[in-house]
C-alpha cells in the first residue's frame, strides 16, 4: 500500500493544513516532509508507533519547535510557523500535552480561570473581573472534570491522573477552535477512557479536534478517521478498521 | 687559572686610562676606598665606587657585589665594614678585603649600608664591567645587558675581546648588543655608527627601540640617521608582531585564572544548582592554606621552601573540600529543590567565612612567597616576556580541567553525580547514594574552588577579600558558558580572557570591562542559555 | 516475599495511605487497581522508599526494610519503573541505563542483551539524550533502567502508558518471562484492565487511600473490581 | 556643647572592620584603643577615664554617615577619629558640619577640601606627590623625563595627578611625555599594563611611573612588575598609597629600589619611633605586625587633641578647635609637626626604597617640614583660596577671612 | 506548599493590616519626635526618624523586588541599579540646589567639575533645576533602563539564573561607569553636600520629618499598587509565568509584555525610593550599584517571607535595623550574626519570617514540599503567593 498523496484541500472548509513540514533533530528526521489536513469540525485520531513524530507535529503546530521546512496553514490564511506560542494560541489553538503541565502554584480553580478565554492583554488583565456567567461556567468544567472537589487545592499537589484531567478542563475552559490533544487518556481508568471520549466527541459537535493515543479501544469509540504517522510521515489513512487491516501499520504498530 | 689572572689583567688594560685622567689615589689604596663606601653622602659613595672599579683589583667585583646585594654593612660597635651573610638567624661577618671570616652578629648589630637606585644602576654597571670575562656564562650574558645599559665606551675594547672569546651563541648574541649599543652611542665614525645601527636591527626589545629611538634624534649625520630609523622601524615591526602574541598570551593567562576561579563554582553551581555564594571564600581557604602550609614549610622544612606550594594543593583540596562537605552536610542538604534560598544561606555564610579568616589571620594581606620556578619570567624576545607563574597557572588549570572533565565525563563518579543532579529521587531508586554524591560533589567543587586559591594566591592578595574578587567573575563565566556545561565554563572563560585584553590596550582597562560585561548582556539575548545552550527537549525538563 | 504491613502515608497534613496491607511472592504478579488519586502511585513510593511511611512496617526477603533509604532498598534488588517515567534528561540513553550500576557488584556491571531485544529503538538510540526521546520510547528506557538493576522485586507504575500497542505487547511477554524465571516479584499498577488481568496473579483494589478488595487472578470478576474503578 | 556631664571622656573610633576597607582600617582602630589605653594610664585627661567608642561602618558610606551621627548623638562622642576613603569623609562630613563634631582624618588624600570639623592629619598632595616627582626628576633621584601616572579611577588619583600633570607642565614636561592610565578598584590582572609602561619607556627618555593605585590592587601590581622584571634602576615606580602594612603582603625581593612617599616610614630610627613601635607590638602582642603613615597621623592627632583639651580645659568643640590651631606634636620620624589653621599639619616628607626585608629606606627628604595646603596651587580656581579657621576669622575656602560670619553653633 | 497560598478570603486581613502598620509608623514616629520632650522613654530622636526614613525607602525597594521575584520568578541581581538610578536623578537635582552655596563658588558647575576643570555642564544635566523634572527623571530613568533591559532579555526568553547574572552585569557595569570621574556625576565620591530641597534646609528636623512621612507615603502607595497588582488576573498570570512559563504561552498569554511591564513597574519603584533615599542620608555614590548591594536586597525580601508584599517590607526593615544596631552594639563580630539570622532563617524559617508567623497563628507547620526535586540551576519553586 502506498502512501495516500494529498491533493490541497478546499480552502473553505480546511481548518489546518501541513504542507511538507519536516523537522530534524541534529540529523535525526522526526518529520519528514509530513503532509495532512484538517476539515472544520472535524474529529482526527492520530496514531503511530513511538518516535513516529506525533508529539513534534503538536509542538510545530503550536509554535514551540519550527520546521525547517514546509508551511502549516492555519484557517485558510494564517501561515503558523511565522507566529510564536501566543498568537497560535489566540488564534484558537489550544492543547493539551503529553506530559500534563498545569500550574503547580495555583489551585485547581485559579488554573481553570486563567485559561478561559479573554483578557489576554496586560491592562486588560489587571483590571479583569470575572464575570458570574464565566464562573459558572468553571463551576460545569469542574463538575465535568471530576475536581470539584478539589477546587481550592493547589494543582501541585494532584496525583498524575488527576493533572491529566486538568489539563483537559483547562483546554474546555479556553474554549478553542482546535483542539490538539496529546494522549489524553494515559493513566485513566477504563471506565474514565469512555468518559474522556464521550467528552471529547461532546465538544466536537462545537469544536475541531485532533487527538493522539495508543489506547486502541479509545480510538474505537471515538469512531473518527485515523491517521497513522511512521518515521515522520503518514503511513495511512483511513477508518480504524481500515489501518489496522495494513499489513504495514501491524508491522510496526500493532503488532500481532 | 688563566681567566683569572687575564680578567685582573684586563682589568686594569681598560682601568688605566681612567686613572690616569681623573688622577686619582693608586689602586692599593682598595682599603680606604672601601671605607668610603661607609660615607653618608650619596655622592661620596659613588665616587667611592668608581673608584673601587677602576683599582683594577680583583677583590673589587665582589665587593660590590656585596653592596648590590645589600650584604655590605657595617658593625655598630666598632663601624668596621663587614659583609654579612645570613645564616638562619644570624649573620656570618667576613672581611671585605681578605674574605676572613670575623665572627657572626645579629641583625640589630648590624647597619646596612644605604644604596639608593642611582647608585644601583651605577654598581650594575661596574660589576658588568667586571664580570664580561667571567667563567660563567650566565655572568658574562648579565654583564653584557649591564653594559648595554652604561654603554661606556671605555669597555669597548674589554667587550671586542669578550666577542672573540664567546663561544656560547646566546651569550654571544648579548654581547654583540651591548657592542653595538656602545658604538651607537659613542662611534665617532659614521660608518660604524651605521654597522651598529644595522646590528640593533635584528633585536626586537623595548630597550633597543629606546636606544634608537634617543639615537634618532641625537645624530648628527643625514647617513646615519636614516640607517637608524629603518633600524628602529625593523625593530618596532617587530615587536608590534610580539606584541599581538604578548596579547594572545595575556588572554588566555586571564582566561586561565578566570576558569580556575570558575570551575569549582560551575560544580557547585552549575552542576548541582546551588547559588554558591560562598565559592569565593572557599578559593579564599584555599589561598590561606597555602600561607599556613609556607608558614609550616618555613619553621619546619624551610630547605623545602619551594615546594610548598605544591604541598599547598592537596592541602587546600583538602581543607576547602572538607569544609565543603561540611557545609552541604550542615545547610545545603536541606535546602535542595529550593535553589533560590542557598542563594542566602551561602550569603551568609561568606560573610561568616570572611569574619573567621579576618579574625584568625588579621584583616590585612599575608604574605605567600613565589618559590623561584615561579618567580621572573621567560623572555621570549624583548616584546614578549612570558612570566613564569603565568605559565604554570595556565597549564594547572588545564590540568585541573582535564581531570574534572575526565572525572564528569569517563567515571561512575561523574555520572552518579549527574543523575542526582538531575533526579534526586530517582536516582535514589536506581541506588544511587544520593547524600553521599551530593556531599562529595560539594567538596569536590569546593576542593577544586580550594586549588584555584593556591594559584590566585601567586598573583593576587592573599586577604579576606578575596574571594569577593573573584566570585562575579566566576558566575559571570559559567554563565556565560552555559550552566551545567563544564566545556562552557572553559570556552567562556579562555574567550572573555582574549576579548579582555584585546580591549583592554585600546579602550582601558575600566571601560574594556564595561565593554566585556555589556557584551555579555548582548551575547546572551542571542544565545539565552549561554555558549553550549542544551538544545531540544531535555533541555526543558 | 514482600510484606507490607498497614502503612500510613502523610502529604504534609493530608493523607494519602490509610493501613495499606499487601503481599506480593516470588514468580507472582500482583496488580494494584483503582482510580485517580487512591494512592497507587504512593504505595508504591512507599515500597521503593521514596515516600516515607508514618506508620506500619514492610519486610522483603525476610528483612524489615521499613526505614532503609531508597539506595539500600536498590541494593537489595527492587527497582521501580516510576509514574511519569523520570528520565533522566541529560543523560544519555546509554548513561541512563548505567545509573543502575550503583546498585551492582562489579561483576554484573554492564546491561543484558535482552533489554536490547526487547526494546531494539534503545539500541539505535544509545547516544541520545533521555529527555530527548518521544514519550513512549522513554517508557521503554523506563522499563529498560529498571531491568539493569537484576531486580528480584520490580515495581511497575503503570508501564504501558504512552507506549504504542505492539510493545505493549512486547512487556506483556517480558513479564511473564521475568515472572517465569522463578526469582522475580512483580508489582504492577495499571489502569487498564486487560493487561491487568492477562497478567495478574493476585489482585489488589484501592480506594481513598485503603485497600477495598483483594483476591487471586480467578475471583478478578470483571464487574467487581469494575465497580471499584468507576466513579 | 556637651548635653550632660558624664563621668568619661568619649572618644569615637569610626572605621571599617569589615568590608573591603578593614584590611586598611582595622589597624587604626587598633592603634587608637592603644594610644586611649596609653592616655588613661597616664591618668586619662581632665582627671577624667577616655573611653573608646567603637563603631563599624563597613566600608558602606552611606553606614558611615549613620554611625557618624550615632556616635555624636547617641553616644555623644567628645570627639571621633576615622574614615580612611575620601568618599567615606565626604559621607559624613555633613554630619559632623551640621552637629558641630570634630573628626580627626589620618590618610592622605586629594586635599580641595577644608572644614571647621575636621582635622586632617595625613599629607595633602603638596606633601607626598609633588616633592616625590621633585625627587624622580633630580639627578639623585635618576632624572626621571618621561612619566607614567598610573592610578584606581577616583577622585583621589584623579585630582593628584591632574595637580602632578599641572606641575610636571611648568617644568617644561610635555603631554607627549605623560601616560595616564586608570584602572577600577581591586584591579588583579596587571599584565597588559606593566607591558605598556614598559613600551612607554623605552622611547628614549628616562622614565617614572608615580602610582596612586589603591589598597587591595597592589599586591598583584607589584607582583607582575617583579615578574616582567621591571627593575627600580631603569624604571622606578614611586607609590603614594603603598606603606609597610601593604608590602606585608608581597615577596619584596625583586621589589628593592621602588619608592615611596610619606611623612613616617617604620624604619626610621629615632627613639621616638622605637618606644612606639615597642608599644605597638606590646600592645597587639605580634611582634611582627608593622606600623605605618596613618598610624603616626592618628598618633599625632590624638596627642595634639589631647593637648589641646587640657588647654582648653573642656572637651568642648569649639574651645578645642581653638586650642588646636598651632599646637606642636614631636613627630616620630623627628621634628615637630604643627597644625595650621587650615586645619593640615606641617610636617617633613620622606622617600623612601623598598628593601628586602619589606621595609622602606629613607633615602631622601625635606629638609624642614611642608606646610599641608588644603587648596592646591595648581588648579587654578583652589590657587586663590584660603583656609583659616581661627575665630573670628573663619574661612574654609574664600579668598580671604571674613570676620566671624560663621558663628560657631556653640557660643 | 504555600501556607497560606490562594486563601483570598484571608488576604484582605495582612493588607489592612500593613497599611495600618505604615500609616501608624509615619504618623506616630514624627509626632513622637516633635511632641514628646527629649528626656522621654517614648521621644524618638531625629536621628532615628532619619534612619527609620532610610528603612522606609528600603522597605519600598524590597517590595519592587518581590513583585518581581516573588511574584513572577525574575530573579534581578541588578536591581540596586534602579535604586542608585532614581538616587543620582534626585542627587543631580539637590546638586543644582547648591548652587554658589559650593567651595568653590561656581553657581554653573558642581564643584566637583570645577575641580576637574570642566568648562561647562554637560547636557544631560541640565533640567535638573526643576524639581518637577526631576520627578519625571527619577520615574523615567529606572523605567526606560528596565524597559530597554527587559524588552532585549525577555523577548529573546532570557530566563532563570541567566537573566539574574546579566541584571548583576548590568549593575556592575554601571557601576564601573559611575565610578569613571569622566562620566561627570562625581566618579567614587559620588554627589554629596546637599543643602536644600525645594527651598527647605536638609538640616532642618521639619525637613528630615517631612522626607520621612514622604517615605511612608511613598511606601504606602507603593505596596497598595503592588497588591492591586497581584491581587488581579494579572497577579495570577504573573505566579504562572513563574512556575510554568512556557504552559502560560501556550494559554495565549504573551508572556514578555507581563514580564515587561511588572519589571518596568518594579523599576520605577526601586527609583523612587532610591530619590527618597538620598535626601536622607546625604550621600549618593556609584557603590549603590555594588552587585552585593542588589544581592542584599533580595535577601531582605528572603528574609521576610518571598511572595508576601508585607513580608518584604518586614524583612528589609528587619535585616536594616539589625544591621545599624549590630555595627553599633557588637562591631567586632557583627557579621558572625548576621551571617548566622541568614542561616537560621534558611533552614528554620523556609517561608521567612512572616511565612512562620502565619503557620504558627495556624497552628501547625507546613508540610514539606514533595517536588522530588530534580537540581539544576534553574528557578524551581512550588510555593505559592499569599495575599
Ligand atoms: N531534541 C531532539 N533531539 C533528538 N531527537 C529528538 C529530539 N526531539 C525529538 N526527537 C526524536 O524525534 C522523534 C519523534 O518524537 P515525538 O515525540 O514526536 O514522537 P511521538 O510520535 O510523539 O511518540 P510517542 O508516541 O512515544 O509520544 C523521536 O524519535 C525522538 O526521539
Ligand atoms: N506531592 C504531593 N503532595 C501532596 N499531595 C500529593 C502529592 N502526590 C500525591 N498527592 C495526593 O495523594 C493522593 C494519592 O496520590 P497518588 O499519586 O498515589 O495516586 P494514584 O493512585 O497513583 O493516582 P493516579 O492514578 O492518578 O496516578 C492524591 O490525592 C494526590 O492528590
Ligand atoms: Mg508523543
Ligand atoms: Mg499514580
Amino acid at each position: 500500500m502506498s502512501t495516500p498523496v494529498h491533493a490541497r484541500p478546499e480552502a473553505r472548509d480546511t481548518l489546518l493544513y501541513l504542507n511538507g513540514v519536516s523537522v530534524s533533530f541534529d540529523g535525526f528526521k522526526a518529520l519528514n516532509s509530513l503532509s495532512f489536513y484538517v476539515v472544520v469540525g472535524e474529529m482526527r485520531a492520530i496514531i503511530g508507533p513511538n518516535g513516529a513524530g506525533k508529539t513534534t507535529m503538536m509542538d510545530v503546530v503550536t509554535g514551540k519547535t519550527r520546521p525547517d521546512s514546509g508551511d502549516v496553514v492555519f484557517n485558510g490564511g494564517t501561515d503558523l510557523t511565522e507566529l510564536d506560542e501566543a498568537r497560535i494560541a489566540n488564534l484558537g489553538i489550544g492543547r493539551k500535552f503529553q506530559k500534563p503541565t498545569v500550574f503547580d502554584g495555583h489551585t485547581v480553580y485559579a488554573n481553570l480561570e486563567l485559561a478561559l478565554a479573554g483578557g489576554r492583554g496586560v491592562f486588560a488583565s489587571l483590571f479583569f473581573r470575572s464575570t458570574p456567567a464565566q464562573r459558572a461556567r468553571i463551576d460545569a468544567v469542574l463538575e465535568t472534570i471530576a475536581l470539584a472537589g478539589a477546587r481550592d487545592r493547589l494543582a501541585g499537589s494532584l496525583s498524575h491522573g488527576q493533572r491529566q484531567w486538568l489539563e483537559i478542563g483547562m483546554l474546555l475552559a479556553q474554549d478553542p477552535q482546535l483542539l490538539l490533544v496529546d494522549e489524553p487518556v494515559a493513566g485513566m481508568t477504563d471506565s474514565e477512557t469512555e468518559q474522556t471520549a464521550v467528552l471529547l466527541k461532546e465538544i466536537n459537535k462545537s469544536h475541531t479536534v485532533v487527538v493522539v493515543e495508543h489506547d486502541m479501544t479509545f480510538v474505537r469509540s471515538l469512531d473518527c478517521p485515523v491517521t497513522v504517522l511512521h518515521e515522520g510521515r503518514v503511513l495511512a489513512e483511513g477508518t480504524l478498521a481500515d489501518v489496522q487491516r495494513n499489513k504495514q501499520v501491524v508491522e510496526v504498530y500493532l503488532g500481532r | 687559572m688563566i681567566a683569572v689572572t687575564l680578567r685582573a689583567l684586563f682589568c686594569l688594560l681598560v682601568a688605566w686610562p681612567l686613572l690616569a685622567a681623573s688622577g686619582q689615589a693608586v689602586a692599593d689604596d682598595l682599603e680606604a676606598l672601601v671605607a668610603g663606601l661607609g660615607s653618608n653622602s650619596f655622592a661620596e659613595k659613588a665616587r667611592a665606587i668608581d673608584a673601587i672599579a677602576a683599582s683594577g683589583d680583583p677583590r673589587a667585583a665582589a665587593i660590590l657585589e656585596a653592596l648590590v646585594d645589600g650584604d655590605l654593612q657595617t658593625r655598630r660597635d666598632d663601624d668596621r665594614m663587614v659583609i654579612a651573610e645570613a645564616k638562619g638567624r644570624t649573620y656570618v661577618l667576613r672581611d671585605p678585603l681578605s674574605g676572613a671570616e670575623i665572627g657572626e652578629a645579629g641583625r640589630a648589630e648590624l647597619r646596612p649600608i644605604i644604596i639608593n637606585n642611582r647608585l644601583r644602576g651605577q654598581l650594575r654597571g661596574a660589576i658588568g664591567g667586571l664580570t664580561l670575562l667571567s667563567p660563567d656564562p650566565g655572568r658574562r650574558a648579565s654583564a653584557a645587558d649591564a653594559v648595554f645599559v652604561t654603554r661606556d665606551p671605555e669597555l669597548l675594547p674589554v667587550l671586542d675581546k669578550a666577542l672573540a672569546r664567546e663561544s656560547e651563541g646566546w651569550v654571544r648574541d648579548r654581547l654583540e648588543r651591548a657592542a653595538a649599543a656602545t658604538r651607537l652611542a659613542a662611534a665617532e665614525d659614521p660608518a660604524a655608527r651605521i654597522a651598529a645601527a644595522r646590528t640593533l636591527a635584528h633585536y626586537a626589545d623595548q630597550d633597543v627601540r629606546s636606544l634608537l629611538t634617543a639615537s634618532s634624534q641625537s645624530e648628527q649625520d643625514a647617513d646615519a640617521r636614516e640607517a637608524i630609523a629603518a633600524a628602529l622601524g625593523q625593530v618596532e615591526t617587530r615587536l608590534a608582531l610580539w606584541g599581538v602574541l604578548a596579547n594572545v598570551f595575556q588572554g588566555i593567562s586571564l582566561g586561565s585564572v578566570l576558569l580556575l576561579a570558575a570551575v569549582g563554582l560551575a560544580i557547585t553551581f552549575g552542576v548541582m544548582g546551588v547559588i554558591n555564594m560562598a565559592h569565593g571564600e572557599m578559593v579564599m581557604l584555599g589561598a590561606y592554606t597555602t600561607f599556613v602550609i609556607q608558614q609550616l614549610v618555613l619553621a619546619y622544612a624551610p630547605d623545602w621552601l619551594n615546594w610548598s606550594v605544591l604541598i599547598a594543593i592537596p592541602a587546600a583540596f583538602v581543607v576547602a573540600g572538607g569544609i565543603g562537605i561540611l557545609i552541604e552536610q550542615s545547610i545545603i542538604r536541606f535546602l535542595y529543590g529550593r535553589p533560590l534560598e542557598t542563594l542566602l544561606a551561602t550569603w551568609g555564610l561568606s560573610l561568616i567565612l570572611q569574619q573567621t579568616v579576618r579574625t584568625i589571620f588579621g584583616p590585612s594581606n599575608r604574605e605567600v612567597i613565589s618559590p623561584s620556578w615561579m618567580s621572573g619570567a621567560i623572555e621570549i624576545s624583548g616584546g614578549l616576556t612570558l612570566t613564569y607563574n603565568r605559565i604554570w597557572i595556565i597549564v594547572f588549570s588545564l590540568i585541573v580541567f582535564t581531570l574534572l572533565i575526565v572525572l564528569m565525563r569517563r567515571s561512575g563518579f561523574g555520572l552518579r553525580i549527574r543523575a542526582v543532579t538531575q533526579n534526586r529521587r530517582m536516582a535514589g531508586a536506581m541506588g544511587i547514594r544520593t547524600g553521599r554524591v551530593d556531599a562529595m560533589t560539594f567538596g569536590l567543587g569546593s576542593g577544586i574552588a580550594g586549588i584555584a586559591g593556591v594559584a590566585l594566591s601567586q598573583i593576587d592578595n592573599v586577604s579576606p577579600n578575596l574571594g569577593q574578587g573573584y566570585i562575579i567573575d566566576s558566575f559571570m563565566v559559567v554563565v556565560f558558558g552555559g550552566v551545567g556545561n563544564l566545556m562552557g565554563t572553559l570556552v567562556g572563560a579562555f574567550s572573555l580572557g582574549l576579548v579582555n585584553k584585546f580591549l583592554e590596550p585600546y579602550s582601558g582597562a575600566v571601560l574594556g570591562k564595561i565593554f566585556v560585561l555589556v557584551a555579555i548582556i548582548l551575547f546572551i539575548q542571542k544565545r539565552p542559555q549561554g555558549i553550549f545552550a542544551p538544545k531540544g527537549r531535555a533541555a526543558e525538563t | 516475599m514482600l510484606q507490607v504491613d498497614s502503612i500510613d502515608l502523610f502529604y504534609g497534613a493530608s493523607q494519602a495511605l490509610r493501613r495499606v496491607g499487601l503481599t506480593a511472592a516470588k514468580d507472582r504478579v500482583t496488580c494494584i487497581l483503582g482510580r485517580n488519586g487512591v494512592g497507587k502511585t504512593s504505595l508504591l513510593r512507599c515500597i521503593a522508599g521514596q515516600q516515607p511511611a508514618r506508620a506500619g512496617r514492610i519486610r522483603w526477603e525476610d528483612e524489615d526494610i521499613t526505614t532503609l533509604p531508597a539506595y539500600a532498598r536498590a541494593a537489595r534488588g527492587i527497582a521501580i519503573v516510576p509514574q511519569g517515567r523520570e528520565i533522566f534528561p541529560l543523560l544519555s540513553v546509554e548513561e541512563n541505563l548505567q545509573t543502575g550500576f550503583a546498585a551492582l557488584p562489579r561483576s554484573l556491571r554492564h546491561i543484558p542483551d535482552e533489554i536490547f531485544d526487547l526494546f531494539p529503538v534503545l539500541r539505535d538510540m544509545l547516544a541520545r539524550r533521555g529527555g530527548d526521546l518521544s514519550g513512549g520510547q522513554q517508557q521503554q528506557l523506563a522499563i529498560a533502567r529498571a531491568l539493569v538493576i537484576r531486580p528480584r522485586l520490580l515495581l511497575l507504575d503503570e508501564p504501558t502508558e504512552g507506549i504504542q500497542p505492539s510493545i505493549i505487547k512486547d512487556i506483556e511477554r517480558v513479564i511473564r518471562r521475568l515472572v517465569a524465571g522463578g526469582n522475580m516479584a512483580i508489582v504492577l499498577v495499571e489502569q487498564y484492565f486487560d493487561f491487568a488481568r492477562g497478567l495478574a496473579d493476585s489482585y489488589v483494589v484501592m480506594d481513598r487511600g485503603e485497600v477495598v478488595a483483594e483476591g487471586a487472578n480467578a475471583d478478578m470478576v470483571e464487574e467487581d473490581v469494575r465497580r471499584h474503578l468507576t466513579v | 556643647g556637651q548635653a550632660r556631664a558624664a563621668d568619661t571622656i568619649k572618644v569615637g573610633i569610626l572605621h571599617s572592620l569589615s568590608g573591603t576597607m578593614a584590611i586598611s582600617e582595622t589597624t587604626l582602630k587598633d592603634a587608637m584603643l592603644m594610644l586611649i589605653a596609653d592616655q588613661n594610664a597616664k591618668g586619662g585627661l581632665l582627671g577624667k577615664k577616655l573611653e573608646p567608642v567603637v563603631v563599624d561602618p563597613a566600608s558602606n558610606w552611606p553606614l558611615f554617615a549613620e554611625k557618624a551621627r550615632e556616635l555624636l548623638q547617641k553616644d555623644k562622642v567628645d570627639v571621633v577619629f576615622g574614615c580612611w576613603t575620601s568618599v567615606s569623609r565626604k559621607s559624613v562630613l555633613p554630619v559632623f558640619e551640621e552637629l558641630n563634631g570634630l573628626l580627626f582624618y589620618p590618610v592622605q588624600y586629594e586635599g580641595e577640601e577644608s572644614s571647621r570639623n575636621v582635622f586632617y592629619t595625613g599629607a595633602a598632595p603638596n606633601q607626598q606627590a609633588i616633592p616625590a616627582v621633585e625627587y624622580l626628576m633630580s639627578e639623585e633621584g635618576g632624572g626621571a623625563e618621561r612619566w607614567v601616572l598610573l592610578g584606581t579611577d577616583y577622585v583621589y588619583p584623579r585630582t593628584t595627578n591632574k595637580i602632578l600633570r599641572a606641575f610636571l607642565h611648568s617644568k617644561g614636561v610635555s603631554d607627549a611625555d605623560i601616560m595616564e592610565n586608570y584602572t577600577p578598584f581591586g584591579h588583579s590582572d596587571w599584565q597588559t599594563i606593566v607591558a605598556d609602561v614598559k613600551s612607554f619607556a623605552s622611547a628614549g627618555k628616562k622614565t617614572a611611573v608615580v602610582s596612586t593605585i589603591n589598597g587591595d590592587a597592589n599586591v598583584p601590581f607589584y607582583k607582575e612588575l617583579g615578574n616582567q622584571g621591571i627593575s627600580a634602576e631603569t624604571i622606578p615606580v614611586v607609590a603614594f598609597s603603598v606603606g609597610e602594612e601593604e608590602l606585608a603582603g608581597l615577596d619584596t625581593a625583586p621589589l628593592v629600589g621602588h619608592l615611596a612617599a610619606w611623612n613616617y616610614f617604620m624604619s626610621v630610627d629615632t627613639p621616638e619611633n622605637k618606644d612606639f613601635i615597642a608599644n605597638w607590638h606590646k600592645y597587639i602582642k605580634n611582634p611582627k605586625r608593622v606600623t605605618n603613615d596613618p598610624m603616626e597621623a592618628h598618633y599625632i592627632g590624638f596627642n595634639m587633641w589631647v593637648q589641646a583639651v587640657e588647654q582648653a580645659g573642656t572637651t568642648d568643640v569649639d574651645a578645642v578647635r581653638q586650642a588646636m590651631y598651632g599646637q606642636k606634636v614631636p613627630n616620630l620620624t623627628g621634628g615637630i609637626a604643627v597644625m595650621n589653621v587650615n586645619h593640615h599639619l606641617s610636617k617633613p616628607v620622606l622617600i623612601g626604597e623598598i628593601q628586602p626585608d619589606g621595609q622602606f629606606q629613607v633615602v631622601w627628604q625635606t629638609d624642614d617640614v611642608v606646610v599641608g595646603d588644603a587648596w592646591s596651587d595648581f588648579i587654578p580656581e583652589s590657587a586663590k583660596l584660603t583656609a583659616d579657621w581661627t575665630f573670628p576669622w573663619v574661612c574654609g575656602n574664600c579668598e580671604k577671612p571674613r570676620f566671624g560670619d560663621q558663628k560657631p553653633a556653640g557660643l | 506548599m504555600g501556607a497560606f497560598a490562594s486563601r483570598p478570603r484571608l488576604s484582605g486581613l495582612p493588607a489592612a493590616i500593613t497599611l495600618a502598620l505604615i500609616a501608624a509608623v509615619g504618623i506616630g514616629v514624627p509626632l513622637l519626635n516633635l511632641l514628646v520632650p527629649p528626656g522621654s522613654a517614648l521621644h524618638v530622636p531625629t536621628y532615628m526618624v532619619s534612619l527609620l526614613g532610610k528603612y522606609l525607602c528600603y522597605g519600598l525597594l524590597a517590595l519592587s523586588v518581590d513583585l518581581i521575584w516573588g511574584y513572577c520568578g525574575i530573579l534581578s541581581l541588578g536591581h540596586g541599579a534602579f535604586f542608585a538610578l532614581g538616587g543620582y536623578a534626585m542627587g543631580m537635582h539637590l546638586m543644582r540646589q547648591i548652587g554658589d552655596r559650593g567651595v568653590y563658588g561656581n553657581a554653573e558647575l558642581p564643584d566637583f567639575m570645577v575641580f576637574l576643570n570642566w568648562k561647562e555642564l554637560p547636557w544631560y544635566w541640565h533640567g535638573f533645576d526643576s524639581f518637577a523634572f526631576t520627578v519625571v527623571m527619577v520615574m523615567a530613568v529606572p523605567g526606560l533602563l528596565a524597559f530597554l533591559f527587559g524588552w532585549f532579555a525577555f523577548r529573546s526568553r532570557v530566563t532563570g539564573v541567566y537573566l539574574s547574572i546579566i541584571s548583576q552585569a548590568l549593575t556592575f557595569a554601571l557601576m564601573l561607569a559611575f565610578f569613571r570621574n569622566d562620566m561627570g556625576f562625581g566618579g567614587n565620591n559620588g554627589l554629596t553636600d546637599f543643602k536644600d530641597i525645594l527651598g527647605f534646609n536638609l538640616q532642618a528636623d521639619g525637613t528630615r520629618i517631612g522626607l520621612f512621612v514622604a517615605s511612608a507615603i511613598a511606601l504606602a502607595l507603593g505596596y497598595v499598587l503592588c497588591r492591586f497588582i497581584v491581587t488581579s488576573r494579572l497577579g495570577k498570570v504573573l505566579v504562572a509565568v513563574r512556575d510554568a512559563e512556557s504552559r502560560t504561552r501556550f494559554l495565549g498569554y504573551r508572556v514578555e509584555y507581563y514580564k515587561l511591564c511588572v519589571f518596568v513597574v518594579s523599576a520605577i519603584m526601586a527609583g523612587v525610593a532610591g530619590a527618597l533615599y538620598v535626601p536622607q542620608v546625604g550621600i549618593i555614590n556609584p557603590s549603590e550599584f555594588a552587585p552585593a548591594n542588589s544581592i542584599e536586597i533580595v535577601i531582605w525580601v528572603a528574609v521576610g517571607g518571598r511572595g508576601t508584599l508585607h513580608g518584604a517590607i518586614l524583612g528589609a526593615l528587619l535585616v536594616n535595623y539589625a544591621k545599624s544596631y549590630l555595627t553599633g552594639a557588637i562591631p567586632e563580630v557583627w557579621l558572625f550574626a548576621l551571617g548566622a539570622l541568614f542561616i537560621a532563617v534558611t533552614l528554620f524559617l523556609p517561608k521567612g519570617v512572616v511565612g512562620a508567623v502565619a503557620s504558627g497563628l495556624r497552628g501547625r507547620r507546613a508540610g514539606p514540599a514533595i517536588t522530588g526535586g530534580p537540581g539544576g540551576a534553574g528557578e524551581r519553586t512550588s510555593e505559592a503567593p499569599a495575599e
